[in-house]
């Protein structure tokens, strides 16, 4: 006979804040910077050659022989509302249309919903971006909203894969019977049964808009090019890499703490409710011992 | 040439030249749109490679004088309207010498009113129909009026001399150092030795061209042994390899004239104070240092600095801010709000717009900088707007009067419409003697300094990375001239 | 009774019956994805008409001549009506023909063919390693939440995604190819021909994987770490089944769908996107291609890619589709 | 009830193949299981028998050292310690993975149990030991065995799911099972072979620990009884004692005949005292009011699917049925017969059905999104599988009240109040309410199932195997419930899809005999029951009685 481990899971107790607090101090340095960066800048300097180090400044200078520090400290409002802004706007596209496709038994409504996505999808984003923004020439909000509008067809038909699972289960079923309407059995039903799916997209995709109105801003659309923002900076200074690399690194960093932050919190928020919320009683074999009797 | 920017100029091309070897030499290219229509080339990439296959009658040297090439002189007579050009001997590729009827066969396929070749303009002057082949070496060109400058237009861009007949140049046959061995649009184009070339067979026994439209792609595939040969390369770039003894930077001074162009035909800059005041406004060298990276030097608000016939003389502007904002307020444009167009068209664009509206600011002017698409923008400028980024390559100061200041240039976009000036220009190109000539082109440049539309700021270096390895490679040409991007003189050490 | 049950009700039920209609879904889509690929090439065409400049001006070049971008017009025939030429351009699409580059009057067909192999084998590289190493790394990090190895995988999958192409590009090949000299720095000189150089495809291959790892991968851990905390896992456990086959015969299914759709629009991407990559490592490929004909506004040749890009689009997402259909099984089912 | 004979001695001298010994868990500070002890030892039958909620499953679980989430948990836990211990779920479907066609992971298990054969023989082998697993779990064998591992589960009946289940526990030659309520929503004939099945392995030396609340199961199987209430062992020992003379009263109220009592009783499920069971088959009430309320003609499901391929599975065919306001129709069939399809198509749950539905005279659209909210409301569905059919995210009680908000306009706290009143009739302590569903008993959760659908008020009400997670008591309950119910003014004509034909005896007027989508016979309860006309009929009605009142024969002979 073997003794079974008995074991009193208290799951995660540790790690758990843990990866909060990384997530937290991860997210709290570019949010503090973008937030209070533009209230601690003065007017700016002359300019210096491109990509230099001249005493009085402290991680040199950009592209365009501006003061990186400063453009730091500016540069990081517009990366935050943008990133914010869009993606949020492009989940409250998707995410009708994605739930409405997954929880139809209508083909044809199916088809209506995701087909027309399907066109946009087959063309590159960023050509998309640049041929429309050319055309209609919108500002940085209007570039935004464009961006957002791309990243639709993509997040849809992501949600709309994820949801086409639990959708079909037979809790659904029985929100019906309970003549529960179309918004609480997708959002309060269905979205929450994706969830997880729904915040790791939305932590990646954050990042790629981000970049996306950046590499829109070098074509010459929406902000302008030398703008003060993290996002475009890494992407214009990158030709300095090797000559001065603080224009690059520490915009990069930024948003890689921004994303990693967001990306870090979304998974400890979401680690505790697995558990809380499996459907099967089963739980897997212990792993901790505890008060072997 | 000899006496560079690197400071291994003096070590760089010692040694006897050696023969054989292949170069690859990396440009940006055009992608499948590159051709080998000598006419059409557009692109430096093809116009390298026009140069490699064809010949011209003649090339700018490095002050932008012609220089002859297939010509081996030229004779006006007294009204300076009709000129002889005797041709030297010289072969095509396969065998046949190159002859008047060739020369005039190319002159008229540029000029086909059907076709619409870029250097047509440029051979506007000549009538073709009445010009004729004195014999097989000798050309008698007619004019369309007098011109003193007719060299220059042997030398124009793209005025390469192809074999009579030529219609398809899928197997290109041409005169020049040498000859096509194989060509994949936007890939790579592969030539080999000429032996015949009228000039000296080249030192080289195969060049290659390969197209790498990203400049961090170019200086890689040299720093990583790919290609010997790096054209255009940035700033930065230059910096941070000068020194490290993997590669040679060559910078080609004077290669490109940076300014913003006042449409002097219209509001603001309608007003010769409000054109002074913005002259005055720019701080030269914070351009310089931020747009260009510190690679090229101030302007004067004259084209050509370097070239002959430029104004040397001219007091060097500087920065002047109160006197700026006095001539606005004199002008009753104090507050004035201008819009600066400009694109990612072109290196340093966008951040010499930035540099020029901050200091703009400090003059009182708010400029709002709006930004367009590069593939239009040529043509967006021409006509509209009032301020604007701009630029130039090399070319002989006269043409450039000739071309864009003009009351008939048709790209005249600072709109400098004046009879006086039109006059002053045809009375030079009716004066057969140089220094004369060079007195009125002093007088019209003094006129553009003072009142012209372009506010030249700078000139930008043309920076070209070589191999250790490579010898012979000219550091004096402008882009555009002779001697830049020619490989027959080159070799590998 | 005690006859043998009668299980009349259960006889033969061939797999396509298990999705009611699978092979009506795909012949229906296949018919819709023709009007797709006609809408993808509508809205290229129309977006590409209404940019500013036309092919005249784009070659026209620096300081363009207004006299000669006109006669550079007439030539192409750029003066008639837009919807004529688009008409003439479909009619001849019809007979098969791509029609020919304004620019250079090579036919479309050649410039589609030149750009496919790299980029095809690009994609086909990328995704065949994309796959395992994506799916490979989401399922790591799955199997402990917050567990050493997901924090480590989350952290490095979420900073390299945060670092654009274009600088993780740069800093490989600065690294690999300058500083260690292991790989040649970009495919200058190897011509379509890459497959004869392996070696110079290693970093592109790695820059292109960069990102869409870590978003599959995220996917894919999103999707585990709800599959592996299911009961049919646990009883799969219970049961002694090998942990990796649990991982990926069993749990897997139930979480790659949105991954599956991430991976579609990956190599869509990957067909049409690649355009950094192409730059920096000098692969001429369809990406730059398009690049190009946008520039120079050489409608024909956008007009062929469309249609390339649209028919692609359409398979790959069917084939999406189809995953997913395959892996909720229930939804043709449910009320 | 005759006392069974037990093997005592035999029993004891095997050797222990698993044991508990002071088991104790408690969840957010609740205790379910009290010091609770047992042994199951070789080729014996461990019962564990004990009201819903009783923590029957929780030791299950517990002999696999699995306990419920963020349990504190003391005691000692012994398994004989080679290969894995097999588990049968009280909830099949749970266990079955959605996404893969339910010979995955049969065919895995039967692959791990191989021997190391070479390739090209494996597969063979183990298909051959996955379909004999299917034999023995009563699933079919041969091509349509083969048939039934390309489905995917949502394909199966409930009992089939239940049947695919048993059998990767018997393919897995495990030297202890845990089987949790094996035999429910399973047909008396099926039910007397998965009994035999059971059986035997039990006599391969398997230590089987069997939770059930169905007697006539444990009578047959158990060697040794525990009896469990509110997590405590009240009484154990050798089945023939436990079940022949029980010494706690609550054995002997556990043990009492299912058979509901006198209609008037309605005091709460667990108060209810023991009663003297009346005659079988008697109907609660005289004569059906007139006048149909729900009708529906010539069902038939699928009615598209499959066009190309001939002999695609019907699960229905040309159904007519009507059952009056008031009136109580039981239908009852083998497993897989198409009740509960027949139940989904009525409540709307299938799109892809011919055939006319009317309620009261109106034509009733035959899917559920087509249906107004009053008609959602009149026609309530309460699903077999009550686990599933619950949000797992939201408390049972909330759930349960958005029925009456929803469907019948109630403001939220009454409705509230009213969910609380309906838990307290179908008898849900109030400490249940807030918890979610994963933290209930499967009998509590079909027991919250009905609530739920109570609260709509309706007019017509299919209960699918609600009775069948539960125990005696609790049952007895629910059918008092239910027989109230009919017997107030408003009324809802009750179907009753149901294997225990003592609770269709209890409830229904009329009877309806399903075979292969077919309605084989149909009547009069008492008739039905009585002087079956079908052969079927005859077959299924003599395999429940020879279950409730013969024992098996094997068990008692058997050499231990
Ligand atoms: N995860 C949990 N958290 C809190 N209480 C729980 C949990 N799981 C079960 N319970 C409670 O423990 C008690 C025993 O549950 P268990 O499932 O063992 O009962 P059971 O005897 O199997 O009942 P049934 O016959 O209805 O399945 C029940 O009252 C139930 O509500
Ligand atoms: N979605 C489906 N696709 C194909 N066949 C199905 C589907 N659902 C059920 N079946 C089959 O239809 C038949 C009837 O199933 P149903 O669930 O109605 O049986 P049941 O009488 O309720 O059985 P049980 O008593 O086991 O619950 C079964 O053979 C089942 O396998
Ligand atoms: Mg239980
Ligand atoms: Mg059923």
């Amino acid at each position: 006979m073997r003794p079974l481990r008995l074991r009193a899971r208290r799951p995660g107790f540790l790690d758990r804040p843990g990866r909060f607090a990384l997530g937290a101090l991860l997210l709290a340095l570019p949010l503090l910077l973008a937030l209070l960066g533009p209230l601690l800048t003065g007017p700016p300097g002359p300019r210096q050659a491109a990509f230099t180090a001249p005493a009085g400044h402290l991680l040199g200078t950009d592209f365009a022989g501006q003061d990186v520090w400063r453009q730091v400290l500016l540069g990081g409002r517009s990366v935050v509302l943008i990133a914010l802004a869009a993606t949020v706007l492009c989940y409250a596209l998707a995410l009708p249309l994605a739930f409405a496709a997954a929880l139809t038994h209508r083909t044809w409504l199916e088809e209506l919903l995701m087909r027309p996505l399907d066109v946009l999808l087959a063309v590159p984003s960023l050509l998309m971006v640049l041929l429309v923004a050319t055309v209609f020439d919108p500002g940085a909000v209007g570039l935004a909203v464009l961006v957002a509008l791309v990243n639709v067809p993509d997040a849809a038909r992501i949600v709309r894969a994820s949801a086409a699972e639990a959708a079909a289960r037979p809790a659904v079923e029985a929100l019906r019977m309970q003549g529960e309407g179309w918004c609480r059995i997708a959002l309060g039903y269905v979205a929450r049964c994706c969830l997880r799916t729904l915040a790791a997209d939305a932590g990646v995709r954050m990042t790629g808009v981000l970049y996306l109105v950046a590499t829109a801003a070098f074509l010459g659309v929406g902000v302008a090019p030398d703008a003060a923002d993290w996002a475009v900076m890494v992407d214009r200074n990158r030709t300095g890499l090797f000559v001065q690399p603080w224009a690059v690194v520490v915009p990069a960093l930024l948003i890689v703490g921004l994303s990693m932050g967001t990306n870090l919190l979304g998974d400890a928020g979401l680690a505790g409710r697995n558990r809380a919320a499996a459907r099967p009683r089963t739980t897997p074999r212990p792993r901790t011992t505890k008060g072997q009797p | 040439g000899s006496g560079g920017g690197s400071e291994d100029a003096s070590d760089g091309d010692q040694g006897p030249p050696r023969r054989g070897g292949r170069l690859r030499a990396a440009f940006a290219g055009g992608g499948a749109n590159e051709t080998l229509d000598p006419h059409m080339a557009g692109l430096f990439s093809d116009v390298a490679r026009a140069k490699a296959l064809y010949d011209k009658l003649a090339d700018f040297g490095d002050d932008l004088t012609p220089r002859p090439r297939l010509a081996a002189k030229w004779e006006p007579n007294k009204a300076l309207d009709r000129w002889t050009v005797t041709l030297r001997k010289a072969a095509f590729h396969n065998g046949r010498p190159v002859t008047a009827a060739d020369v005039l066969f190319s002159y008229r396929r540029i000029a086909d009113p059907k076709k619409a070749f870029r250097s047509k303009a440029d051979l506007d002057p000549i009538d073709l129909k009445a010009s004729r082949a004195v014999d097989k070496a000798t050309v008698e060109f007619r004019l369309k009026r007098p011109t003193a400058e007719f060299p220059d237009i042997l030398a124009a861009f793209g005025a390469y001399i192809v074999p009579e007949g030529t219609e398809s140049f899928t197997k290109p046959v041409g005169s020049g150092p040498f000859r096509l061995v194989s060509f994949s649009p936007g890939k790579s184009t592969v030539l080999r030795r000429f032996d015949d070339y009228w000039d000296g067979a080249p030192y080289l026994d195969e060049l290659e061209f390969v197209a790498a439209d990203e400049e961090s792609a170019r200086i890689n595939a040299l720093l990583g042994g790919q290609v010997e040969y790096a054209h255009e390369l940035s700033p930065t770039t230059a910096r941070a390899h000068e020194r490290g003894g993997q590669v040679r930077i060559v910078r080609l001074k004077n290669s490109a004239m940076q300014a913003f162009a006042m449409k002097t035909d219209r509001p603001p800059f309608d007003d010769k104070r409000v054109r002074e005041a913005f002259f005055l406004i720019a701080d030269r060298a914070e351009l310089v240092r931020g747009a260009l990276s510190g690679a090229g030097e101030i302007g004067n608000d004259l084209f050509g600095k370097g070239y002959a016939y430029y104004a040397k003389d001219l007091p060097q502007r500087a920065q002047d801010l109160d006197r700026a904002r006095h001539l606005l307020k004199q002008a009753g444009a104090e507050n004035l709000k201008v819009t600066l167009d400009t694109s990612d068209v072109a290196a340093g664009f966008t951040e010499a717009a930035g540099i020029f509206r901050d200091q703009a600011a400090r003059a009182g002017v708010r400029i709002t900088v709006k930004n367009h698409n590069p593939d239009s923008y040529w043509s967006d400028i021409l006509d509209s707007g009032t301020l604007c980024s701009y630029r130039s390559g090399a070319m002989p100061i006269e043409t450039h009067i000739s071309q864009r200041l003009l009351t008939g240039s048709t790209t005249n976009a600072t709109k400098w419409r004046h009879k006086d000036f039109d006059a002053l220009y045809q009375q030079a190109q009716s004066t057969a003697d140089r220094d004369e000539r060079a007195a009125l082109y002093g007088r019209m440049q003094r006129r553009l300094h003072a009142e012209g539309g372009f506010l030249v700021w700078g000139f930008a270096d043309w920076i070209v990375g070589t191999a250790k390895n490579i010898r012979g490679v000219a550091r004096n040409a402008p882009a555009n001239s002779l001697d830049w991007a020619r490989f027959d003189k080159v070799w590998l050490a | 009774m005690s006859g043998p049950p009668s299980f009349a009700g259960l006889r033969p039920l061939a797999s396509l019956r298990s999705f009611p209609g699978l092979r009506s879904f795909v012949v229906r889509r296949l018919l819709l994805g023709a009007g797709q690929t006609a809408a993808v090439v509508l809205l290229v065409f129309a977006l590409t008409e209404a940019l500013p400049g036309d092919a005249a001006v784009a070659l026209a070049g620096d300081q363009p001549d207004p006299a000669r971008i006109a006669a550079i017009r007439e030539s192409m025939a750029l003066d008639r009506p837009a919807y004529e030429r688009l008409a003439h351009w479909a009619g001849a699409l019809l007979h098969g023909d791509f029609g020919r580059s304004l620019v250079t009057g090579r036919p479309v067909t050649d410039y589609l063919a030149d750009g496919l192999a790299p980029t095809l084998l690009l994609a086909a590289l990328t995704v065949t390693l994309l796959v395992p190493v994506g799916t490979g790394l989401g399922v790591l990090a799955a199997r402990r939440e917050g567990g050493r190895a997901d924090r480590l995988i989350s952290s490095l999958t979420l900073g390299v995604y945060a670092v654009p192409e274009f600088a993780f590009g740069v800093l490989l090949v600065f690294v690999f190819a300058l500083r260690l000299g292991w790989l040649p720095p970009t495919a200058v000189g190897y011509g379509a021909d890459l497959l004869a150089h392996p070696e110079a495809l290693i970093l592109p291959v790695a820059v292109l994987m960069a990102r869409p790892v870590c978003s599959i991968s995220r996917l894919v851990r999103a999707g585990m770490i709800d599959a592996l905390a299911s009961p049919y896992v646990a009883q799969a456990r219970r049961y002694g089944i090998a942990p990796a086959r649990i991982r990926y015969a069993h749990a897997l299914p139930n979480a790659v769908a949105p991954a599956t759709q991430q991976l579609a629009r990956t190599v869509d991407w990957l067909l049409g996107g690649v355009i950094v990559v192409e730059a920096l490592f000098v692969i001429p490929g369809l990406g730059t291609v398009l690049l190009d004909a946008v520039k120079a506004r050489d409608l024909p040749v956008v007009q062929g890619l469309a249609v390339v890009f649209g028919l692609v689009s359409v398979v790959l997402n069917l084939g999406a589709d189809l995953v997913v259909h395959h892996l909720a099984p229930r939804t043709g089912v449910a009320a | 009830m005759t006392p069974t004979p037990t093997p005592t001695a035999e029993a004891g001298a095997a050797p222990p193949m698993a044991s508990l010994s002071g088991l104790r868990v408690d969840v957010a500070g609740r205790r379910i299981l009290h010091d609770i002890s047992l042994t199951a030892r070789a080729g014996t039958v461990t019962a564990l028998v004990g009201a819903s909620g009783s923590g029957k499953t929780t030791t299950g679980l517990a002999l696999l050292g699995e306990y419920p989430p963020g349990a504190h948990v003391e005691g000692r836990v012994r398994v004989a310690a080679d290969g894995p211990v097999g588990y049968i779920p009280q909830h099949p479907a749970a266990v079955l993975n959605p996404a893969r066609r339910v010979g995955a992971l049969l065919h895995d298990i039967a692959r791990s149990q191989l021997p190391r054969l070479p390739r090209r023989e494996r597969r063979p082998a183990a298909r051959a030991r996955v379909l004999e697993a299917l034999a023995q779990a009563q699933l079919p064998e041969g091509a349509a065995g083969e048939a039934l591992l390309r489905r995917y589960p949502h394909q199966l009946s409930g009992g089939q799911q239940q049947r695919v289940v048993l059998a990767q526990a018997l393919l897995l030659g495990a030297r202890v099972i845990v089987a949790d309520e094996p035999t429910t929503g399973q047909d008396a004939l099926t039910k007397r072979r998965i009994v035999a099945e059971l059986d035997r392995v039990a006599r391969r030396g398997i230590a089987l620990v069997l939770l059930s609340h169905d007697l006539d199961v444990v009578r047959e199987l158990a060697d040794e009884v525990v009896v469990l209430r509110d997590g405590r062992v009240v009484e154990s020992g050798p089945a023939g004692r436990v079940l022949g003379a029980p010494d706690h009263p609550w054995t002997r109220e556990l043990l009492a005949d299912p058979a509901p009592t006198g209609p008037d009783d309605s005091t709460p499920l667990h108060e209810t005292p023991p009663h003297e069971a009346p005659a079988h088959g008697a109907p609660p009430h005289e004569a059906p009011p007139a006048g149909a309320v729900i009708r529906v003609a010539a069902a038939r499901y699928p009615s598209r699917s499959g066009a190309g391929s001939g002999g695609s599975a019907t699960a229905l065919r040309d159904i007519d049925l009507d059952v009056a306001a008031g009136a109580c129709l039981a239908i009852v069939g083998r497993s897989g017969s198409g009740k509960t399809t027949l139940g989904r198509c009525l409540a709307g749950l299938h799109r892809d059905w011919d055939g006319a539905l009317t309620l009261a005279g109106t034509a009733l659209p035959s899917s559920i999104r087509a249906r107004s909210t009053p008609q959602v409301a009149a026609v309530q569905y309460v699903f077999q599988d009550a686990r599933a059919a619950f949000d797992e995210h939201r408390s049972v009680l909330a759930q349960t009240a958005r029925t009456a908000i929803r469907l019948r306009d109630v403001p939220a706290d009454e409705a509230l109040k009213e969910a609380r009143t309906a838990f307290a009739r179908v008898g849900l302590t109030p400490d249940l309410h807030d918890r979610r569903p994963a933290r209930l008993s499967g009998g509590e959760l079909q027991r919250a199932a009905l609530a739920r659908s109570l609260l709509a008020h309706p007019s017509v009400l299919i209960c699918d195997e609600i009775t069948s997670g539960l125990d005696a008591v609790s049952r007895r309950g629910i059918v008092e419930l239910l027989g109230g119910l009919l017997r107030e003014p408003t009324a809802p004509s009750l179907l009753l899809i149901t294997h225990d034909l003592d609770t269709a005896a209890a409830l229904a007027d009329e009877i309806a005999v399903l075979d292969a989508g077919e309605i084989v016979e149909r009547g009069p309860a008492e008739r039905v029951l009585t002087a079956p006309a079908h052969p079927f009929t005859t077959s299924l009605v003599a395999a429940a009685r020879w279950h409730g009142h013969v024992r098996g024969p094997g068990r008692t002979s058997a050499a231990r």
